[in-house]
């Protein structure tokens, strides 16, 4: 394969890999709420500021020693995870909870209004100018270094650190849904709240823990994109979340190995339109492409066709 | 003391106020009917004792404790399971895991292996099908299996909405012989029926509901052959 | 127009037995896939004109899938329908073409639902209206306009659905939104709304459920009134086989998507496969 | 042969001669009518009348008595009053689409910059290669296309409208959550077109472009030609005569959702909006009804483009974001879906307080910050958290009054509705003698005349007597 091609292929990999993390925080909550949750995207910006701002408070830099390096990175990565878990909750609880019966059209737009009001957190918390970050985890390419290929693709150490962090999570997460008690009873409640109630299911609980998992799994993906991207700002979280609402819709949502396969082609796409044709298309693109599946496959690339039997 | 007693409960659907003060007994082993036509008040009888509406005024008790004011999941564990209107099995999980989910409030997890065997043993055309999806069975199978899947939580008081809805009549009588015996097996059974005469063919007790109130309840015998009975509910002139 | 046996007495036609020009309905070799599932398989049903036909059968037999092929909901994998001599559904080779529902009802064709859809918070007189759409012509520039024809046509209209409204008894309270209508007057209002389509034949699914056997006994006394009185057919769907026995002229019953018997009331309950596969010993004797 | 189940007819009714008489007819019973209604809703009459006159004042008032206060008042300038116009179009139109058919579009800005471009482009210097000139401002052969205004008005509705018809006609039958989606991807595609397609190059046949600049790029489209009348001229210059434009665009725009409203096209809306299906079932073509509503939303939304374009007299893509799309949203679900003077009020309201209260605030707090002698309240600028305020105001008015302050009954009565899963007719009540069934209180009462919710702005199209359906009463029944 062409050179640059492979290149193009290994960033859009890594970028799909966080839209996947993200993506699959969209579709957990449609799944079980029948609700696109506006808000989430703003969940993955504040997550990426409050890792920014603890990867700060610690004082890490780049050329600290690795071992310091990781322990660090796992605990900004589990302090993340757990503010941002508890922040998507309490989302859930203030803003949807309460609309439970209400028509499909109010939770909707109070997600939008949560979604307003966490930019603005983060426009008054980090101000309106974008926030960039060193690259404490070198971009040097692990292909030469370690494996002294003779190549001109790189893979770097960044592009590992997205694979070590989401992959995991992922297989954890795939696990957790398809075996536990806990995760039938969300696919139970997702299927038929009412009903779920009356097997014993604590409904509320079981919408509350898929909020928990969607909302840490964005703050994963926040420190990713510090770390990957070395960049925040307080408008990000509105792009990022429509490409990571357009990878959930693509790989079918409700669906997560259609959220995490929609994520990387998203990322492929992405990947290639900045390369072949010019970055200011990309979102044109990436939206006519949303458009494209949402009118001739609904169902995404993984969804099942609903089988509407008499 | 009564297994199951309701007391001047009242509820609403918004402004609009379904139950009226319905006060009924359910006494350990019997099975009792509630009959009435659509919008009398049946459904919303079962969903407000399960804990899905929340009675306005007055009390709902289980074995003198009150169970009203609960959520749904609680009350299960305290023992009151139901079967909804329509089935409402979970389509697109399997026949296993939807009994998996009617067991999920049991605190005993050693005793469920016994538990589908028992339920495989009233319902064998279940267990052929153990690994199906239920979106795929028959109306007839997924009324066993949400019988079923209530049976799970092994309860106290096992709630029937509407078992032999949109059934054919070979089906409506399977279904009957088995809440036979469900019941037979110790199982207390309050069974809400719009086939007036095959539920008061199996209940001991039954109970008339209309706007949202008891109009009129006495034993099954008696209520087969009340004049007014036969000719609204039983289609006798 | 000829009005078929008055009563289940009368001697019902088989299918093939009556002159095609009699035939509103007419269903060749049906056949519907839902993807490895034959749900109706190579059907043949006739509706003569003025006839009340019933259609029964155990649960997930394609009662509900045929009646959905022919309001157009469902395209069927195969075969053809006409009605009053226009095609519903026509198969040539692997092409099959089924016009769409509301093309179906504008060829005069109504129906009710068999959980009650009314439109909750427009008026019964609304309701009434919206069955007539498709007979209506105006455009939207007409009631931008204002136009004398959409003003004629309004006033029109609102007097047609006000004596449907009195014709099934909800004359008292044109306003009244349908979803505070009493459960009884709703499924009036929906057959209300059904005629507004201006129908030859009325399809209704199960229209007695959810009803006490007094309602049960006047809505079958109505029904029989929409033939006698308005000329209509009437396609059934319905489990109470009081109904059933009780105004069909001719009964058919699908048993896995095929037709299991056909015939006059008396006959279908006679036959030993019918009570064998749907209505039981019980059944069979009491009804 | 009955006559219940065969359709309407209604014969020849005398095409344009009859329109004109009875509009006629319609403009002489205008007083008799206003007397009317006087005598029925004094009050409301009352009222509604000195609105009107206020409005049609204000402009007078603010250069004169006014004057010495409007820099201490947060009054609303000419400029802010244009865009509360703007913006009552649009919300009128989204109505349409919402409020009326039920379709949740997120991308309405797209069609709000196809008026204003298509503007842009008929009446500008931007085509410099051509020379048209047609009962326009500018002198005769001057470079680019100048169309008079009322021309362009309806063009860029029509522009709009065939947009989005294109879009509709692939996407409607998506479910209403999707269609959320695609619209929003729609609104924010088209910015991007305009902005990105400066450099174009392209050949195709007879048409040969080699770097063509076809939209202005960043830097959008300027001078565009103000709206003018037979000389007078209705621009940002002209302070508040562009109001008075403004103003005529808006009854024209009332007019027409209220006509459309209570006619056959208002009817299948709704009954699309409350059960697809159903509609579908009952003769209603769903696919031309939604298209409809959601070409004639785009077709308002050109309208308050055109106005836009023109009374600012340039045009940039940058314009028209996202958050303009849900800015309109907003002004509907605040001021209440479904209700026309809802969505007006919303629009109103929320202008002000994006445009003249919050800045108003914000050199309050400077004007404090000098005299107190602590200028960093003047670095506070409360127009930053207009966006806040809006979310803030959208989850509170969800959880508390989801109908909207100026709610339509019908969606109060949706937005407080009963469980999902609830059977229609399980919650009707079967009636007992002597028992007063329990109605849902927000249903019109049987004998109020369902017609009283009307007001007597509209116009005499919308007045005449005994044609809406609503006036049809029993006893004028034909039996």
């Amino acid at each position: 394969m062409d050179e640059q091609v492979l290149q193009t292929v290994i960033i859009g990999l890594s970028n799909g890999l966080i839209y996947a993390l993200v993506a699959l925080g969209y579709t957990l909550v449609y799944g079980i709420l029948q609700l696109i949750n506006f808000a989430h995207g703003e969940v993955f910006m504040l997550g990426s500021m409050i890792a920014l701002t603890l990867l700060m408070a610690l004082g890490v830099t780049p050329g600290m020693d690795i071992v310091t390096t990781i322990v660090l990175i796992v605990v900004v990565l589990l302090i993340t995870m757990t503010i941002s878990a508890i922040l998507n909750v309490s989302i859930e609880r203030v803003a949807y909870r309460p609309l439970r019966n209400a028509p499909k059209l109010a939770p909707l737009i109070s997600a939008i209004g949560m979604s307003f009001i966490l930019q603005n957190v983060g426009l008054l918390w980090k101000g309106p100018t974008s926030l960039g970050f060193l690259d404490i985890i070198p971009n040097t390419n692990v292909l030469t270094t370690i494996f002294g290929l003779d190549t001109v693709v790189a893979v770097s150490y960044k592009q590992l650190f997205v694979a070590a962090v989401t992959i995991p999570l992922l297989i954890v997460l795939s696990w957790f849904v398809s075996k536990t008690r806990q995760g039938k009873a969300m696919r139970a409640t997702a299927q038929d709240p009412d009903t779920a109630g009356l097997m014993g299911i604590d409904v509320n609980r079981t919408i509350a823990i898929t909020f928990v998992i969607a909302g840490a799994l964005a703050g994963a993906a926040g420190l990713v994109q510090i770390l990957y991207n070395n960049t925040t700002v307080w408008s990000l979280g509105f792009r990022f979340g429509l490409n990571a609402f357009t990878s959930a819709v693509l790989g079918g949502i409700g669906n997560l190995q259609g959220a995490v396969l929609g994520g990387i082609v998203l990322g492929l796409i992405n990947a290639f339109s900045d390369r072949y044709l010019a970055a200011q298309w990309t979102n044109a693109i990436v939206f006519g492409v949303l458009i494209a599946v949402l009118v001739f496959r609904p169902s995404g690339l993984l969804g099942q066709q609903a089988a509407d039997r008499a | 003391m009564a297994l199951l007693e309701l007391e001047d409960v009242h509820t609403y659907y918004g402004a609009i106020h379904a139950l009226r003060g319905v006060s009924l007994k359910v006494e350990e082993g019997e099975i009792v009917t509630l009959i009435g036509s659509n919008g009398a008040g049946k459904s919303t009888t079962l969903r407000t004792i399960s804990g899905l509406l929340r009675p306005r005024q007055g009390e709902i008790r289980l074995r003198g404790k009150r169970i009203d004011g609960h959520k749904p999941h609680e009350i299960v564990e305290m023992g009151v399971s139901q079967s909804p209107e329509g089935r409402r099995v979970f389509a697109r999980m399997n026949i296993q895991e939807n009994l998996e989910m009617g067991a999920f409030a049991r605190k005993d997890r050693g005793g469920l292996a016994a538990e589908y065997d028992r339920i495989y043993d009233l319902f064998p055309r279940l267990r052929e099908r153990r690994l199906q999806n239920a979106g795929t069975l028959s109306g007839g199978e997924q009324q066993m299996l949400a019988i079923g899947r209530a049976l799970m939580a092994a309860p106290r008081v096992l709630l029937l909405d509407e078992p032999s809805m949109g059934l054919a009549p070979i089906l409506v009588e399977q279904i009957f012989d088995i809440i036979r015996t469900i019941n037979e097996r110790g199982t207390t059974v309050l069974l809400v029926e719009q086939n007036a005469l095959m539920a008061l063919g199996i209940a001991r007790r039954g109970y008339i509901l209309q706007t949202g109130e008891v109009v009129l309840s006495d034993s099954a015998a008696k209520l087969r052959t009340d004049p007014a009975v036969r000719k609204a509910y039983l289609g006798e002139d | 127009m000829t009005v078929g046996g008055t009563d289940a007495q009368a001697a019902a036609p088989l299918t093939g037995q009556v002159p095609e020009d009699q035939l509103l309905v007419r269903a060749r070799a049906v056949t519907k896939r839902f993807g490895g599932l034959v749900a109706v398989n190579s059907v043949d049903f006739d509706i003569p004109r003025g006839s009340i036909v019933s259609l029964i059968g155990p649960n997930g037999a394609g009662k509900t899938t045929f009646f959905n092929m022919i309001t157009g909901a469902y395209a069927p994998t195969s075969g053809d329908i006409s009605f009053d001599g226009r095609a519903i559904v026509t198969t040539k080779g692997s092409r099959v073409r089924s016009l769409k529902p509301h093309q179906v009802t504008a060829l005069g064709i109504g129906r009710t639902f068999q959980n009650i859809r009314l439109f909750g918070t427009m008026s019964a007189l609304d309701n009434v209206l919206v069955g007539q759409h498709a007979h209506l012509r105006c455009r939207w520039w007409d009631a931008v306009l204002r136009t004398p024809r959409n003003n004629a046509e309004e006033a029109a209209s609102a007097a047609r659905a006000h004596e449907l409204l009195e014709f099934v008894g909800l004359g008292q309270r044109p306003h009244a939104w349908a979803r505070n209508l009493p459960y009884g007057d709703q499924r009036r209002l929906e057959i209300a709304r059904a005629l507004a389509t201006s129908p030859k034949l009325l399809l209704l699914d199960e229209p007695t459920a959810g009803m006490n056997a007094s309602e049960t006994r006047d809505l079958t006394e109505f029904i029989r009134r929409l033939r006698s009185e308005l000329g209509l057919a009437v396609l059934l769907i319905e489990h109470d086989m009081r109904v059933v026995m009780g105004i069909s002229d001719r009964v058919t019953v699908l048993d896995h998507g095929e037709v299991l018997a056909e015939g006059s009331p008396a006959e279908v309950r006679a036959n030993p496969r019918v009570i064998e596969a749907y209505l039981g010993r019980g059944a069979a004797g009491e009804a | 042969m009955n006559t219940l189940t065969t359709p309407v007819q209604v014969g020849h009714t005398g095409g344009l001669r009859a329109w004109l008489r009875q509009m006629a007819s319609a403009a002489r019973g205008w007083p008799a009518t206003y007397r009317m209604a006087l005598e029925r809703r004094r009050g409301r009459t009352v009222l509604l009348t000195l609105l009107i006159v206020l409005l049609v004042a204000y402009p007078v008032l603010y250069q004169t008595v006014l004057a010495p206060v409007v820099r201490i008042l947060p009054l609303p300038s000419a400029t802010v009053m244009v865009f509360m116009l703007i913006f009552a179009i649009m919300a009128i139109g989204l109505n349409i689409v919402i409020g009326f058919a039920g379709l949740l579009d997120l991308g309405y800005v797209a069609f709000y910059a196809l008026g204003a471009y298509t503007t842009a482009f008929l009446t500008s210097p931007h085509w410099g290669g051509v020379s048209v000139v047609l009962f326009a401002s500018v002198p005769e052969g001057s470079p680019g296309i100048h169309l008079p205004f009322m021309l362009v008005v309806i063009l860029a509705a029509g522009v709009a409208a065939t947009f989005g018809v294109l879009l509709g006609a692939p996407t409607l039958r998506l479910r209403g959550d999707y269609l959320a989606i695609v619209t929003l991807g729609f609104g924010e595609i088209v910015p991007i077109f305009f902005k990105n397609l400066v450099n174009v190059t392209f050949s195709f046949g007879p048409i040969q472009l080699v770097n063509a600049n076809l939209t202005g790029g960043p830097l959008g489209i300027n001078p565009i030609d103000p709206p003018s009348f037979f000389g007078f001229k209705f621009g940002v210059i002209s302070g508040f005569n562009a109001v008075y434009l403004g103003l005529i665009l808006i009854i024209v725009a009332i007019v027409i959702a209220r006509n459309l409203e209570r006619s056959r096209m208002g009817r299948a809306w709704m009954a699309v909006r409350e059960d697809e299906i159903a509609a579908e079932m009952m003769g209603v073509n769903t696919v031309r009804t939604k298209l409809l509503a959601f070409g004639l939303g785009a077709a308002f939304a050109g309208i308050a483009g055109a106005y836009q374009a023109s009374y600012q007299g340039a045009t940039t893509s940058d314009f028209f974001q996202f958050s303009t799309s849900i800015l309109v949203v907003v002004m509907i679900i605040l001021g209440g879906i479904g209700n026309i003077w809802g969505v007006i009020a919303g629009a109103v309201v929320v202008q002000y307080v994006d445009k003249t209260l919050l800045p108003w605030a914000g050199q309050r707090l400077t004007d404090i910050g000098n005299v107190t002698g602590n200028p960093a309240l003047g670095d506070i600028n409360p127009s930053t958290f207009s966006f806040l305020l809006f979310g803030i105001a959208l989850v509170a008015m969800m959880r508390f009054r989801p109908e909207g302050f100026v709610p339509s009954r019908q969606r109060a009565a949706e937005m407080h509705t009963a469980p999902p899963g609830q059977a229609l007719g399980s919650i009707g009540l079967i009636e007992k003698e002597g028992l007063v069934p329990q109605l849902d209180p927000t249903e019109p009462g049987g004998e109020a005349d369902p017609g009283s919710a009307e007001m007597s702005v509209e116009g005499p199209a919308g007045e005449t007597k005994a044609e809406h359906r609503v006036d049809v009463t029993d006893e004028e029944m034909p039996r």
